[in-house]
């Protein structure tokens, strides 16, 4: 897997108009390397060459996180999860950056990020515990250098540009990549990590998956100019990348993080992509979008695109999408199986870790709830 | 008619409407607030009718949405602005503690600032975190601001209006649990004053104070007590700044016992303020000291258990047990 | 006074290298109007043309705000004053700004805006009151449309931008300019106030006194790039001028706030100067900066400036000088003698004006507070 | 020798030098903090000899500050964060509140947050607004904080160090009125428990409970009461949370009165938790109500209106009699 790293320290207006550089009308230019019909463009400040096994990895990745975010779906109707929020259609966006990342890299992620927890071999079982309410976070963050799920928009940026300000500090050469949504560009802790990633030329990548949507809002309630173009001011560069193109999802942020890691400083990537589902299980979008939108949105599938390339180039026989698709319903029938054990915690867990060398009032406020339970087993007796 | 049977969330949608229809400095400002109806619906239908100008769905900021509800304030608009969960108003916090609060007393009256903030708040809706917390006391302790919170259906519409024409910062917590509690709204009644308490259950030996989500807790309590033969009197806050305590001490004077509850964690919340006042003004009539139920001093639990972490009927039940045992 | 109010729609690059475009090496481009020699330049996107009577206005006006300044210094090292935050070095960028405003504008200033107060026509003695602690200010906002001095680094940004947000909401042609420092532009407020200012199409004008200090940080703490070009991202232009030019500094303004009137939206405004003396009287800034940066900017002093082009065209004669110089001790004089005058608080005014509408608690501790100093009296009797 | 005679504010700078030294992993954060060393100096001379990597000058940026010391304290720093005033704290409370706070409980204790968050508080040094506050019961109510305050320098030095050794945040008031106040520091001794408070005069009829700048004007109400035959004791509470209720409860049962005093508004402070409290654990030995002495209901007044706000002496007094007239 080759990217060329150098890349993203050209300038993004040179490549405009060119292949590989897209542009609708009144639209700014977005780097694809690969087409929603599944063919391979070039962009002349991204490449990549990936083999046939890569390629049918992301694809594997993309399909497989597909089903698991389903299956979440369904448990929360079926009453075992008290909320999801879909990551569908954003899986190119996720994957190919998540792929992007190596393992002493540190991510920061929203609470959409399944793709990307994926990659950083995090069990897709554990991401369920607080959608459950059995906790707010089932996953030891470094055991994978993926965070856990921040549900306060925007603050996880400040979060990942202190811990990239570390790592300069170790003179380490790993790489920060913060996740946030569209709307989040909006609070001003993701200006305040833009300052603070700036000044102190923090190697961190910041990955603003536009997915159109803030709930019930569009994007134009929250820039009136596309997000990517934000960095500039900060003074670092920002670039849009087409976010249901998994291989220029890749190429674009494997070359921020080199760029990160080798002292470069910040970059702001900005993943054009498309909630194709409601915001979260509670959520019905169909109050304040039409469905034409999402029809559109759908012929550019990240997942059906890297299929038609596999298809076109013959990369992929039916064996592999046969095996893929068993791979897909095991993984489903554990994440049933697995969310459906799963405990509801002890009645005493509420008392645990607020701190971590303990509180007199905590240890007081145990001792008494413990006494309250107790006086009901005696009742009971 | 103006007698209607209407649900708390139906009945500040309504309070709002007329707001909008009688007022037309009257704003209302959030996240997801227009098309959407809010995500609790509670805004439902009043961009199609008002307009976007009037109903404005802002950016993802809540500190910019309190930040220009100011400026807005500044220019004679009344904006009421939506915070979309408890969890989500500590961006916000700065503008509202230091700015909010404190500009009229800045402008030693010179300029006003109607702002009425909604938020939904409270838990047991089985949640994820930051979406069921009661941070009313971290609100209450600064002064500028008013603090009020409905219990009802009728007080949720009234208690709007004249948060609305209020001309200080109002807070205005709904008690997202109850929200879809039904009763009658009369819309032609005169209401009484906005930061009095309301006694909704006459009793003898024992005062319950409560407000918002936990009032309908402590009726159910005082019911099940009835049963036992104890006699609880159950006083609806409505306000949590000021608090009108000449209610609570009439109360306790005449129970000689008082245990107030809330959602929010015990330490240093309502409970701390009314017991410390209470005591000092009821310090002979009182049998027992003031009991307090309320959240325990951890972060609001993940929801699995979360009815372990609120005050229920029994915890509230064991405090008056408590509290009569003295 | 003319002012070409469409110049700031034109392309900020195309005015580089022309005359009237001062860039040192390194440096971006700045508006000038008038080099620190006194002579008249052109820029190709702002002119200005004032009569000899308007030119020594801007004089009078800078000179005396100087006077009140230093005076204000003086009262404080007498112990008149609590503290003082000095305008000094910023008399041209804070009145080319005033005099740009129209009476029915509304202006957000921060701490320092003495000189934009005095435009406006608030009696500067009435700034002096939060100074001195006999109140947190001492102005009715409305009378000038000057709002009172906020202290906590940007909260004003939003207040003007809700404020221009309601112009527009009213169809008036007034506009808002919101002037904060090159520290405050680090601050969530600021960057909320521009996507709120950008999103709403806000007729608000953001004036950044870039003064090169935030007490002893230096800029190159807050961003690594001029921060005129941080709106850009925000999707409305921005535009550096030379904050010691007080007539490129009306020019742009002007332009800035017409632009705003007439429905083209935000604009931000650098004005690039320096900060003469300490942040306030309680600072020291010999520990953190050295005396050539000031002897430097002494050289780019904006009243000499003026003076010199003054002279130079025989704009003003020693009359003119020797009047303003009496017009300056009087001012002196009775800045001096209302200070010292201003009588301290009455103690029952703690209680006033926390609520516009009263509040129980407050009417107890009035209540206690007048009993508890009465008995006091009975002690005494 | 490790004993020395230090102000506060010295006291303070030999603990953070100390930690640098000992710690590589200490960092010192904040606007000013560096070059110039704190508004106060409190940070003097550190950025010089321990270098710009370690003694930071941040972006004029509240949340941004805290924002990134979490970061920084996931990758193994522990930050310490200077606050310049008190009132600008609240840019970065939600910062504090939902993350800095929630962090460890939210991972089931797999991250530690050591981070501590220095800030100068309280009035009585003639300043302009926001420079005079004393925010510290809303930090208390929030769960995952904890919270300190030294009233002296030996305290200063030590509990800077326990603080920053402490795995959980800690926000570390600072009385600025005091930082000149000068006592000895004994460097090699062995400190107490952060979190006890300590009696720093004992007494018989009365109990006073202050912390930070009170602790000093308590210790002169003590010495003025015993002029007339009363005899106070005065516990330095040292932690607003936790709080030492043994402590408080062991004195009051020896004295059965209680006078609370700080700077804060007397409206949901921190005297409001410990009068309820202790009157919940004494209530049969106390002879009078727990009373409060703080501000009042107001934002914090004009500099010339300050004696007037604070408790000083006379107000502390005052709460005295009526104590002792029950
Ligand atoms: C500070 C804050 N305010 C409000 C919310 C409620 N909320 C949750 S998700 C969301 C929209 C987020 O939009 P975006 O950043 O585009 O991310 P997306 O959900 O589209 O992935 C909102 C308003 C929140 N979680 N945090
Ligand atoms: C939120 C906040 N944080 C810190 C301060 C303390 N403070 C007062 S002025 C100042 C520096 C401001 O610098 P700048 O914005 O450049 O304005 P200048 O003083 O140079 O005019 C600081 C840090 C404050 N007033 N508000
Ligand atoms: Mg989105
Ligand atoms: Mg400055």
């Amino acid at each position: 897997m080759t990217v060329d790293s150098t890349a993203a320290r050209k300038s993004r207006r040179s490549g405009a108009k060119r292949a590989g550089a897209k542009k609708a009308a009144g639209e700014p230019e977005l780097v694809q390397l690969l087409t929603p019909e599944g063919e391979r463009v070039e962009h002349p400040d991204y490449s990549i060459d990936l083999s046939p096994e890569e390629l049918r990895g992301l694809y594997r990745d993309m399909v497989l996180t597909r089903r698991f975010d389903g299956e979440a779906t369904t448990l929360q109707r079926q009453g075992e999860l008290g909320l999801w929020a879909s990551l569908l259609g954003q899986e190119a966006a996720q994957i190919g950056s998540g792929r992007a990342t190596r393992d002493d890299d540190y991510v920061f992620p929203t609470y959409r990020e399944h793709g990307v927890a994926w990659c950083r071999g995090v069990d897709p079982t554990n991401l369920l515990g607080m959608f459950r309410g059995v906790n707010h976070g089932g996953w030891d963050p470094n055991e994978n250098n993926f965070h856990l799920y921040t549900i306060v928009i925007g603050s996880q940026a400040l979060h990942a540009t202190g811990y990239a300000m570390g790592i300069a500090k170790d003179g380490a050469d790993s790489a920060v990549i913060a996740y946030f949504g569209d709307g989040a560009s909006s609070q001003g802790d993701v200006a305040e990590a833009f300052t603070f990633a700036a000044v102190y030329n923090a190697p961190v990548v910041f990955f603003c998956q536009n997915n159109q949507w803030a709930i019930s809002e569009p994007t134009e309630k929250q820039t009136r100019v596309p997000l990517y173009q934000r960095a500039q001011g900060y003074g670092f560069p920002g670039v849009r990348v087409d976010g249901n193109d998994v291989l220029a999802v890749l190429a674009v942020t494997k070359a921020a993080l080199d760029r990160a890691r080798t002292g470069e400083g910040p970059m702001l990537i900005e993943a054009f992509t498309y909630r194709m589902g409601a915001h979260t299980t509670s959520d019905d979008p169909t109050r304040y979008r039409r469905d034409e939108e999402r029809e559109l949105w759908e012929a550019k599938d990240p997942i059906l695109r890297l299929r038609a390339h596999l298809e076109r180039e013959g990369l992929a026989d039916e064996e592999f999408f046969a095996a893929l698709e068993s791979e897909s319903d095991a993984l489903a029938k554990r994440v049933r199986d697995t969310v459906r054990a799963m405990p509801d915690p002890d009645h005493m867990a509420m008392f645990e870790h607020t701190y971590a060398d303990g509180h007199a009032l905590v240890d007081e406020e145990r001792a008494q709830f413990a006494a309250y339970q107790a006086s009901f087993a005696e009742e009971t007796n | 008619m103006s007698v209607e049977k209407l649900t708390i969330a139906k009945a500040i949608n309504a309070s709002l409407r007329t707001a909008l229809e009688t007022d037309p400095k009257v704003l209302i400002m959030g996240e997801d607030v227009g098309k959407l109806g809010g995500v609790f619906r509670v805004t439902d239908g009043l961009q199609k009718d008002f307009g976007e100008d009037r109903v404005i769905d802002t950016p993802l900021a809540e500190s910019g949405i309190v930040g220009t509800a100011i400026g807005l304030a500044l220019r004679g608009y009344r904006p009421v602005v939506e915070i979309q969960f408890d969890g989500f108003v500590f961006p916000a916090y700065d503008q509202i503690v230091t700015q909010l609060a404190k500009m009229h007393a800045r402008a030693l009256g010179k300029v006003k600032l109607p702002v009425v903030i909604r938020i939904p708040y409270g838990g047991a809706i089985g949640a994820v975190e930051h979406h069921s917390e009661s941070p009313e006391a971290l609100f209450a302790h600064v002064a500028g601001l008013k603090i009020v919170t409905p219990s009802n259906s009728a007080d949720a519409y009234w208690m709007m209006q004249q948060a609305i024409q209020s001309d200080d910062p109002v807070i205005y917590f709904e008690p997202k649990r109850r929200y879809h509690d039904r009763a009658e709204v009369d819309t032609a009644a005169i209401p009484g004053p906005l930061h009095a308490a309301r006694t909704v259950r006459e009793g003898t030996d024992l005062t319950l104070v409560a407000y918002g989500p936990m009032v309908k807790t402590c009726l159910e309590a005082a019911a099940a007590a009835a049963e036992e033969g104890k006699s609880l009197e159950v006083v609806d806050l409505r306000s949590v700044s000021p608090i009108d305590f000449d209610a609570i001490q009439r109360s306790v004077e005449k129970t000689r016992r008082l245990v107030v509850v809330h959602e929010a964690p015990v330490f240093f919340g309502s409970g701390a303020e009314i017991a410390a006042r209470i005591t000092e003004r009821c310090f002979y009539h009182l049998e027992a000291p003031v009991l307090r139920v309320g959240g325990y001093h951890a972060p609001y639990p993940p929801s699995r258990l979360e009815d372990e972490y609120l005050p229920g009927l029994d915890r509230v039940l064991d405090s008056v047990d408590r509290a009569l045992a003295y």
